[in-house]
This record gives structure tokens, C-alpha cells and sequence, in this order.
């Protein structure tokens, strides 16, 4: 009943999902639908769970005055007063622009992002410094790629012409075969995921109690 | 000072907390950290609260039972009594004597992914890519193209075999899996060089940010 | 100062009151003007030829609620003075009834697909199992001419989608290869598999963080569970926490998705279970942080550089902050072992990691940790798909050179 | 420990310094760059060079602020060349977080033009599901769109009595930083047969290449250097001048080529200081 009946639900649902794709009939149309709606519906609950883990991990932190409570106390108080002016006072208006809410969001929420985002732009330059060496062949080829592809940023004077073909010919011709390969190879691995996971072979995931 | 001046202040300030982190861990940035997780957490759950919860859910329910008041009858809204009990069984986690009847709502969720992304994949990352590799080997009065295609073909071809996890990488079944491999590495080197231009004008961005609108010193 | 107001507010309302009367005389004079125009070029002009032959039929492939119009173009579509602009397509539901117009299409065009929507409430609300009749109207230039009424056509819906003969085809060679092999496997066939050092490097990862005593990081992406890429971690993850289970090291796991969380915690719960190790098991290590990007990296940064794991895992959907994850996890020192099938963050993964399994070998994983049989077989069966696949590739560079064209539409897929 | 060592072993921050200090000292010392302009670019611009007043250029605007700083330029280049040219212009938006974003960019460079919405340029707003919307655009714009994004009623549009679907616009140029692109390839070009044309961000541009090549595309801006070159194609056009701060992604270029020069020789010296060491080991 506990690990039995999960897993007839994934290979049911799996199966409905799986015939659906192929009856455009408009009672499988609307169970899809409903399908999808519920799945939402789960989501919203397990965030509250999402929230509530979140919430007992920095309390704890906080009660037993662990290294860096502090800064719990400080997600603590960022978070609840999101959910505060975010559900309380306003309608669903609380979405909308020039809402304390949405001033938040843009003042705080947004900087912080782009800040981080843009972190990105000096990791990229220590990774090609520690990581592209020639070690082997392979490295090789990977290094020699990335270089010809930057170079298009960089005058070369006559040679520009050149490096615009090789990218060119780098973009439409091996990158296209790669990717190809590439995704040929997840879509079967994934599918084959898929039917693992519908015929209950691969059932690690559902407790075992 | 004006609302919009005080937001610019925070985000400056904010932004070096930030960008401290990568000289050193430090307290600066443990502040942003914390108020970040705090303040996204918070967003994500008044979002998904407004367009998720009451739309999906609670919505569709309170149509169900003004049709139900009005005019005594049973509607289909009822259904996603349904979804918000599946919903509801995820909450039992928190009692740990009834929670594994959650798995019932994961069961639900992994099985229609399952069976969503089953055929979805043979679709579009399986026939439709085996349909675009579909090139014509010569072209007539096109040696670009025609080089092009056999290249992009075999270049496939080989791709392929090095994901082959059955059969010994030897011989000329290696070779072949090598030169797949060489393909994937021009390619990932492509892509990284690709994206140093779109990381750098984050960074712009960034600075513009800094500079310019926050401190004035650069117009 | 009130009766001020209020004197203006009367001049004002005066004035508002003549211009909109102007206003109104003169569009009517206008439009009788732009009738009378009309009515003398329909005396002067020629109506272009009707359509001719229209046909309703139920659309194919749908769920009920769309009919296809089809017709002859009219005489003058593309010849003739009279240049045909476009087609009306009317409907009603008797043939001498009045018609609404449904849709416009432009000259050259002979077909049209009436899609009306399913729920009741809605207006455009096309039922099933009842007949209507269609006329096409020609227009040119503010005169048009009427085609004959169809025959009454109803709409039903399909049992099967037959754009998408290709997928269904797929999906049972597909299984076929798959349970055959697995078949296979049961019976106790071994079956070879070659090795891959990221795999191989799994057992030396854990090991070290045993050596060290530090915990271990598994960082299952930012995918949601609705992704197969966050599934295919799930099964890695089952195998890998049954291995710290084993050499009893803490496994930390920050989420950012709550359904992935609830997941995670009951596979690794089995995993501790079925080590034997039930009571060592600790959900508060599995928790979730937030679902925002950058945020949830900038909280697993965090955790990287004051937990110091001494090995971290990075294996279902990565985007853009694949790079931030992996450069702080070397700069903290871990070992890290990293997996993907999104392309785009390969390379980063690649030059920041210590092992990444690239694409596919994402999902062969749990095959290659569990070495359960029917695993492996899933696995062989793969690999013939595979092998097939590149036999449609020969073929079809083939019948492409040759111009075989049947051989292409072998892999049309109607949506 | 010797010099090349040291090197091999170079803390990582030397690294961000390097790279902060290189940003820095561009922006305050800014060059020209010499730029070559790539083919795809070009016959975007010379696709708009060659309409003629009052002809009609739907542009599909699909990103959020984070890539404002890639896509924007490209977003004002192509305005400001059509709305001199008296071109008249169709805009969306399917991305989410980008619609006021886009009324800002075509309200102000209205303004700059003396332009008129809706007799001049329509801004039709947001819908969601890129690839729904997109199929109905091609069936006509009333569909997704009964109203623009002010809530007027598309058919008293002046514009719009004109316009019922794809076959009423030149071409289509897609800014996006997303992947909705995919969706007007497919289903614009692919199925309406629309001409299309792509903008998107540097990383995005490598997986586009390949329409180019086969024809479903007919020019593809690519990132910030494609949008510069374009600034650079609608400078020399009269279109946009220096003088009036309007070469936005032009301004950083001169970062992103030395960010990029210190990158290669990042890559250079790390090697060389490796094989260096190699041989001693």
C-alpha cells in the first residue's frame, strides 16, 4: 500500500499521459488539461512545505545561536515581510508596478540578481585561465575553438575576413553535427529514462517502507 | 531624497555587498546572501500564491459552488477538489506518521512527467533531429554546402557512436567515437567563446549601474 | 466663486453639445456619402467570379470543435481585371438562414479552418454533431460575390491523431528494443559496459569526503520535477546516498523547488533504509532554499564556502549559474563531478569541474552506479536505438542525394 | 619556486582584478573600434534600407531587463532607421517582463520622430504562450490581439484597416533573448512563410547560425557586437548620430574587445606556463 500503490500511480499516470499524446478526442483534451492543473495545485502546496523547511532550517539556526545566526535572522525577516506585504494588504494587485511589494522586488531583489549574474563575467575569465590548457588533444581542439570564436571581437585587420569564415564554418558545420549527436543522444537517454521510470524499474526515488 | 534615490542607494550598496565575494567570503556579503534567499523566497511564494493558487484552485472551487447555490447543480469545477487533495496529502509531510501518503501527489507528479516527456522527446530530440540531419550528400554546384552537409552527417554519425555504452571504444569504432568527440569540443569550445560576450556585458552593465546611475561619475 | 464654476460648466457642456452634434451630421453625411460611392461602383464594376465547388468537412486530427472549408479559387483569383483580394468564409447553421462571417483569408488561398472553441460559455463556441452550411464570399475592391451553400457538415472529434503516426511508431520500436533487452538481462545475460570516469570517480569522491570528514554537496539543478533531467538525478542520487549511507557521510542537499525537496528526502530515506541505516538518516539536511536563480546560487555559494564539502555534485538542469556553482565549489577545494543535458553549460562544467558526464551519459548514470541487470539491459536497448537512428542517417543523407522524397515524409510529425 | 610556477598558481583574484581593472580604464579611456560587419548583420539592414515609406515592419520584441544591455541597442538602431524612413511599424512583445520595457523604447523614439500610435506604429502588448500567439498572429492579429496595448480596439486603428495578418507586413525582425525565436521560426516562418529576421544575445547566436544557413532566417543580429555593427551600419545611414548619445552598444564595444584580448592572452600565458613547468616535472 505505501510503495505499491505510488507506483501504480506513475505507471497510470504515465500511461494516460503517454496515450493522450496520441487522441486529439476532446474528454482526453480536458483530463490533460486537469492533469496539468492539478500537478500546479500540488505545487502550491508543497511550497508552503518548501517555505516551512526553509523557515524551521534558519530558526534552528537561530535558537541554537549556530555560526552565522545573525544572517539566518536576516533571511527570516527579508522573507516574512515579502509574504506580508505581498499577501495582505493588497489584492492581487500586489503584482502590479509601484506596489511596496514590487518596489521591493526592484530595489532589492533585482540589483542583487544582475549583481550576481554579472559575478559570471570574471569566473569566465579565471575558468579559460586555470582550465584551457593544451594537455591533450582534446583540450586542444576546445581551446583552439574558444579562441577563434573570441577573436571575431578583436580587429585582425585582413585577417578579420578569414575568422569571420572559420566562425562561420565553426557554427553551421561542426557545431551543427555536435548538437545534433548531442540531443539524439538525450532524447534517447531521456525517453529511456521515462520508461524506467513508467514501468517502475527505477523506483529508488519512492520510499521503501 | 526621493523614493528612487533611496532604491538606487540600496541597490548600489547591495551590488558591492555582491561583488565583495569575489575578493572574499565576508560579512557584507553574507548580508545580501541572507536578505536575497529571504526576499526571493518570499517573491516566489506571493507569486505562486496570486497566480497559482488562487486562479488554479481556489477559483475554480468557488465557481463550483455559487453554480452549486445558485442552480443546485453539480459542476465539473468540482474536480479540482481533486488537485487541492493531492495538495493537501504533500502537507502530511510535515506529520511524520502520515507522511508517506505524500508519495501518492509525488507518484502523481513524476508519473505524468514520465509520460509527458516520453513521447515529447522522441519528438523533437528524436525524429525531428534525425529529419534535419537529412542533407543532401552533394549539391550540385555547391561545394560549400556540399562539403557542409557530408561533414555535418558524419560528424553526427560519429557523435553518436561515442555515446555508444555497449560496445568497447577499439578499433575503428573508436576512431570513430574519437572524431565525435573532437566535434563535441570544437563545440563547447564555440559556445564558451561565444558567451564571454554576453558575461562581459552583464558586467557593463553593472558598472554603468555603478558609475553611472548610482554614483554619477561616468554619464 | 461656486456660481463662477457653475457658469462655466454650462458654456462648456454648450459647447461640448454642438461639436458632438456636428460631429455625429457629419458622419452620417459621410457614410451616406461612402454608400452612394459603393452603390455607384457596384453598377459600374463587374463582381469577380464566385468560388466555386466549397465543401465542409469535419477538420481532421482535433478534438471536435474546428470544420475545414475547402473550395474552387474563383475564376478571376490571380487572372482576369477583376483582382480577387480575399475570401469570407460564412456559416450557418441552415442553409437559407442568415450567415455570420467567420474568417478572411487572402486570394490564393482555398481553404479554411473554421476552429471554434470547446467550452460552452465561450462565444466562439463551436458544438459538435450539428450540421452547418458554409458560403465562401469573393471580395475585390468593395464588391464580392457569393458561392453556392455546402452540404451540411458537423463536427466530431478523433480517436487518433494521424500527423503523429511517426512518434507513436517510435515510441513502440522504442519500448520493443527496450524490453527485449531487459528480457535479456533477466535471464542472466552479462552484458558489457563501457567504463566512464566520471562514473568511475563517484566511489573516490565519496571516499575522500569519508577520509576528510566533511560532508558531501549534491546539488540536483534548477530543474522542477517536471523535468526528466531532475528525474534522471533522482535515480543518481538514490544510488550515491545509499553509498554515503554506507561509509556514514553527511549528505547536504538545498533544493530549489519544494516538490524536488519532497522527492529527494524520500529517495534518500530509502537509500539510508536500504543500507541499513535508517537512524542515520537526517531530512534536515534536505531542504529547501528558494526557487529563484540567483538567489539559490548565491545560498549555495554560501554553504560551499563556509560548510567546505569535500565533494560536490552537480548533476540534472543547469543554467546560466552552472559556471558560479562550479568556481566556487575549486575555489573551496572540492572534488566535483558534474552532469548535464543542457548543451549550452557543458563547456562550463568542463573547464570548472573535475568530471562531467556530458548529455546522455547524464541518464545512464543510475544504470552505470546500480549495475542492476535490468538496468544495463535498458541501457543495450538504448544503444540499438541508437544504432538504428544511424541507419535513418545513411539513408536519409542517401535518399536526400537521390531525391527520395517518400523517405522524408516517413518522419513528418503534425502537431 | 620559480616564475613560471608562481604563474601556474596565480591566485584566481589576480585574475578578477585584471579583468575589473581592464573594464574600468576602457570605459574611461574609450577607443574606436575598427568592425567588421558581418553579412548576416548587413542584410538585416539593408532589408529595412530597401522599404519604402508607408510599407510595414513587424518587429516581435521577447526579452526581460537582464539582456536589455545586449538587445536594446538593436531595438533603438531598428526603430529610429524605420521611423526615418517613415516605415511604418508592428510591434509585440511575448515575454513577459518585457512589455513596459518596449512601450518606453517605441513611445520615445516616437517622440524623437513626431510619430503617431496608430497611424504610424501599433504597439499590439503581450500575450503568453509565444507559440500559440504566434499561430494566431499568422491567422490574423485580431485574434491574440483584439486590442493594442492601450486598449484601443485594433480595427479603429488607422493603421491597422490595412492589416489582417503576416501577409500585410514586409517581414518580421524577432529581438529576442529567449527562447520564443524558435516559435516565430517555426511557426512564422515555417508555416505563414513570413520573411523573418533574428536579434538575439551572444549566447543565443550560435544556435541560431545554422537557420541562417538554411534560409529560414535572412539576417541574424548577434548580440552586442552585431548590434553595434548595425549602430555602425545606421550611423553612416544618418540614422543615428554619436552627438546624440544614440550608439549605445558601439559605447561598450571597445570593453568587450579588450575584455576579450585579455581573455586569449589569459588562455596564451596559462598555457605557456604550463608547458614551461611541463618540462621540468
Amino acid at each position: 500500500m505505501r510503495r505499491t500503490l505510488p507506483i501504480a500511480v506513475v505507471t497510470g499516470m504515465g500511461l494516460f499521459m503517454l496515450v493522450q499524446y496520441f487522441i486529439p478526442l476532446e474528454e482526453f483534451e480536458t483530463l490533460y488539461e486537469w492533469v496539468l492543473d492539478w500537478t500546479m495545485v500540488i505545487g502550491c502546496f508543497a511550497m508552503l512545505l518548501g517555505l516551512y523547511s526553509l523557515t524551521t532550517m534558519m530558526v534552528t539556526k537561530v535558537k541554537r545561536k549556530a555560526p552565522g545566526w545573525g544572517y539566518s535572522l536576516v533571511a527570516l525577516a527579508g522573507l516574512f515581510f515579502m509574504v506580508f506585504v505581498g499577501v495582505v494588504p493588497h489584492y492581487q494587485d500586489s503584482l502590479k508596478y509601484g506596489t511596496l511589494f514590487m518596489d521591493l522586488f526592484e530595489y532589492i531583489y533585482i540589483p542583487i540578481q544582475a549583481a550576481m549574474f554579472s559575478l559570471l563575467a570574471f569566473y569566465i575569465a579565471s575558468a579559460a585561465y586555470r582550465a584551457f590548457r593544451a594537455r591533450t588533444i582534446l583540450a586542444t581542439i576546445l581551446l583552439l575553438s574558444a579562441i577563434i570564436i573570441m577573436l571575431r571581437l578583436v580587429p585582425l585587420g585582413p585577417l578579420s575576413g578569414i575568422n569571420q569564415w572559420l566562425v562561420n564554418f565553426i557554427l553551421t558545420v561542426p557545431n551543427m553535427a555536435a548538437k545534433r549527436a548531442f540531443w539524439l543522444g538525450v532524447g534517447l537517454g531521456a525517453t529511456a529514462t521515462a520508461l524506467k521510470i513508467m514501468l517502475g524499474i527505477e523506483r529508488g526515488y519512492m520510499g521503501r517502507d | 531624497m526621493s523614493g528612487e534615490v533611496v532604491g538606487l542607494w540600496i541597490g548600489g550598496i547591495l551590488t558591492l555587498g555582491i561583488f565583495s565575494f569575489i575578493y572574499k567570503d565576508n560579512p557584507f556579503y553574507k548580508f545580501s546572501e541572507a536578505l536575497f534567499v529571504g526576499v526571493s523566497a518570499g517573491y516566489w511564494f506571493v507569486v505562486t500564491f496570486w497566480q497559482y493558487f488562487l486562479p488554479k484552485l481556489i477559483d475554480n472551487l468557488v465557481l463550483a459552488y455559487t453554480v452549486l447555490t445558485v442552480e443546485g447543480k453539480i459542476d465539473y469545477h468540482w474536480v479540482y477538489l481533486l488537485g487541492g487533495g493531492l495538495g493537501i496529502l504533500m502537507l502530511l509531510r510535515l506529520f511524520p506518521s502520515v507522511g508517506w501518503l505524500s508519495r501518492w501527489s509525488l507518484a502523481f507528479i513524476v508519473g505524468t512527467t514520465a509520460g509527458l516527456q516520453f513521447t515529447r522527446y522522441l519528438e523533437s530530440n528524436g525524429i525531428i533531429q534525425v529529419k534535419g540531419t537529412i542533407l543532401s550528400l552533394f549539391v550540385w554546384g555547391d561545394l560549400n554546402s556540399t562539403i557542409g552537409n557530408i561533414v555535418i552527417v558524419v560528424g553526427t554519425f560519429c557523435g553518436l557512436i561515442y555515446f555508444f555504452f555497449s560496445k568497447e571504444h577499439k578499433g575503428a569504432f573508436g576512431g570513430a567515437a574519437r572524431v565525435g568527440v573532437w566535434f563535441l569540443m570544437i563545440t563547447f569550445g564555440a559556445l564558451f567563446g561565444y558567451t564571454v560576450m554576453s558575461r562581459m556585458s552583464l558586467l557593463i552593465g553593472r558598472m554603468d549601474f555603478l558609475f553611472g546611475n548610482w554614483l554619477g561619475l561616468i554619464k | 466663486m461656486k456660481d463662477k464654476d457653475s457658469h462655466w460648466t454650462r458654456v462648456l457642456s454648450l459647447f461640448l453639445f454642438v461639436f458632438v452634434s456636428l460631429f455625429l451630421g457629419m458622419q452620417t453625411c459621410l457614410a451616406q456619402e461612402a454608400e452612394q460611392a459603393e452603390a455607384l461602383q457596384d453598377s459600374l464594376a463587374q463582381p469577380p467570379a464566385p468560388p466555386t465547388n466549397v465543401v465542409a468537412k469535419d477538420a481532421p486530427n482535433d478534438n471536435g470543435h474546428a470544420l475545414l472549408v475547402i473550395w474552387t479559387l474563383s475564376a478571376d483569383d490571380g487572372a482576369g481585371q477583376n483582382n480577387v483580394v480575399s475570401y469570407q468564409i460564412l456559416r450557418s447553421d441552415s442553409p437559407d438562414g442568415e450567415f455570420e462571417v467567420r474568417g478572411l483569408v487572402p486570394a490564393g488561398e482555398n481553404t479554411y479552418k473554421d476552429k471554434g472553441a470547446k467550452e460552452k460559455e465561450d462565444a466562439n463556441y463551436l458544438p459538435p454533431h450539428k450540421d452547418f452550411y458554409y458560403k465562401v464570399r469573393v471580395r475585390s475592391d468593395g464588391i464580392f460575390s457569393d458561392s453556392e451553400v455546402s452540404l451540411p457538415a458537423h463536427a466530431y472529434g478523433q480517436w487518433y491523431h494521424t500527423g503523429k503516426t511517426a512518434v507513436l511508431l517510435a515510441v513502440l520500436i522504442f519500448s520493443t528494443f527496450a524490453l527485449v533487452f531487459i528480457t535479456v538481462a533477466r535471464k542472466g545475460k552479462k552484458l558489457y559496459i563501457r567504463p566512464l570516469a566520471g562514473i568511475e570517480a563517484v566511489d573516490e569522491a565519496i571516499g575522500r569526503a569519508t577520509e576528510m570528514g566533511k560532508p558531501i554537496l549534491y546539488i540536483l539543478g534548477l530543474g522542477s520535477a517536471d523535468m526528466i533531467a531532475t528525474i534522471a538525478s533522482f535515480t543518481i542520487l538514490s544510488r550515491v546516498a545509499k553509498k554515503t549511507a554506507e561509509y556514514q557521510t553527511p549528505i547536504l542537499i538545498p533544493c530549489c523547488d519544494p516538490i524536488v525537496m519532497a522527492v529527494a528526502q524520500e529517495t534518500v530515506r530509502a537509500a539510508y533504509l536500504e543500507a541499513g541505516r535508517p537512524d542515520d538518516y537526517k531530512q534536515e539536511n534536505i531542504y529547501y532554499l528558494t526557487s529563484m536563480q540567483f538567489a539559490y546560487v548565491a545560498g549555495v555559494n554560501g554553504i560551499m564556502i563556509r560548510e567546505k564539502p569535500a565533494t560536490n555534485f552537480y548533476l540534472g538542469k543547469f543554467y546560466a549559474e552552472s559556471l558560479l556553482l562550479a568556481e566556487t565549489g575549486s575555489l573551496a577545494g572540492s572534488i566535483q563531478i558534474s552532469g548535464t543535458d543542457e548543451i549550452a553549460q557543458i563547456p562550463f562544467f568542463v573547464a570548472a569541474t573535475d568530471y562531467t558526464l556530458i548529455g546522455e551519459e547524464l541518464y545512464a548514470a543510475s544504470a552505470y552506479l546500480g549495475r542492476e541487470p535490468v538496468l544495463l539491459g535498458t541501457l543495450k536497448g538504448q544503444d540499438w536505438a541508437k544504432a538504428l537512428v544511424m541507419i535513418f542517417l545513411i539513408l536519409g543523407a542517401l535518399a536526400a542525394t537521390f531525391h527520395f522524397q517518400f523517405f522524408l515524409n516517413l518522419f513528418k510529425v503534425q502537431l | 619556486m620559480n616564475f613560471y610556477e608562481r604563474m601556474m598558481s596565480l591566485d584566481r583574484r589576480w585574475v578578477y582584478l585584471v579583468i575589473g581593472v581592464v573594464v574600468v580604464m576602457t570605459a574611461i579611456y574609450p577607443f574606436r573600434v575598427p568592425l567588421y560587419i558581418t553579412p548576416e548583420a548587413r542584410s538585416v539592414y539593408d532589408f529595412v534600407e530597401s522599404l519604402t515609406p508607408g510599407e510595414v515592419l513587424m518587429i516581435g520584441v521577447d526579452y526581460a531587463p537582464e539582456v536589455m544591455a545586449e538587445l536594446h541597442p538593436m531595438s533603438y538602431a531598428i526603430t529610429r532607421q524605420c521611423f526615418s524612413k517613415d516605415i511604418k511599424l508592428l510591434l509585440c512583445c511575448l515575454h513577459q517582463n518585457g512589455p513596459g520595457m518596449v512601450e518606453q523604447v517605441v513611445a520615445q523614439v516616437a517622440e524623437e520622430y513626431g510619430k503617431v500610435n496608430g497611424t504610424d506604429y501599433v504597439y499590439l502588448g503581450y500575450k503568453p504562450y509565444p507559440g500559440i500567439t504566434i499561430l494566431a498572429m499568422g491567422q490574423n492579429f485580431r485574434i491574440p490581439f483584439p486590442e493594442d496595448y492601450y486598449g484601443t480596439p485594433l480595427d479603429s486603428l488607422p493603421m491597422m484597416r490595412t492589416i489582417t495578418n503576416f501577409d500585410n507586413v514586409k517581414a518580421i525582425i524577432n529581438i529576442s533573448g529567449g527562447s520564443g525565436t524558435e516559435y516565430w521560426i517555426n511557426y512564422a516562418n515555417g508555416r505563414y512563410n513570413a520573411k523573418l529576421a533574428i536579434g538575439v544575445t551572444g549566447v543565443m547566436t550560435a544556435d541560431y547560425y545554422p537557420f541562417l544557413q538554411s534560409g529560414q532566417i535572412f539576417g541574424l543580429i548577434g548580440g552586442m557586437k552585431g548590434a553595434s555593427e548595425y549602430e555602425y551600419l545606421a550611423e553612416k545611414g544618418g540614422y543615428i548620430s554619436k552627438e546624440k548619445d544614440q550608439l549605445v552598444a558601439s559605447k561598450s564595444m571597445p570593453i568587450q574587445t579588450t575584455t576579450h584580448i585579455v581573455i586569449i592572452l589569459f588562455i596564451v600565458i596559462g598555457n605557456v606556463g604550463y608547458f614551461m613547468t611541463k618540462g621540468k616535472k
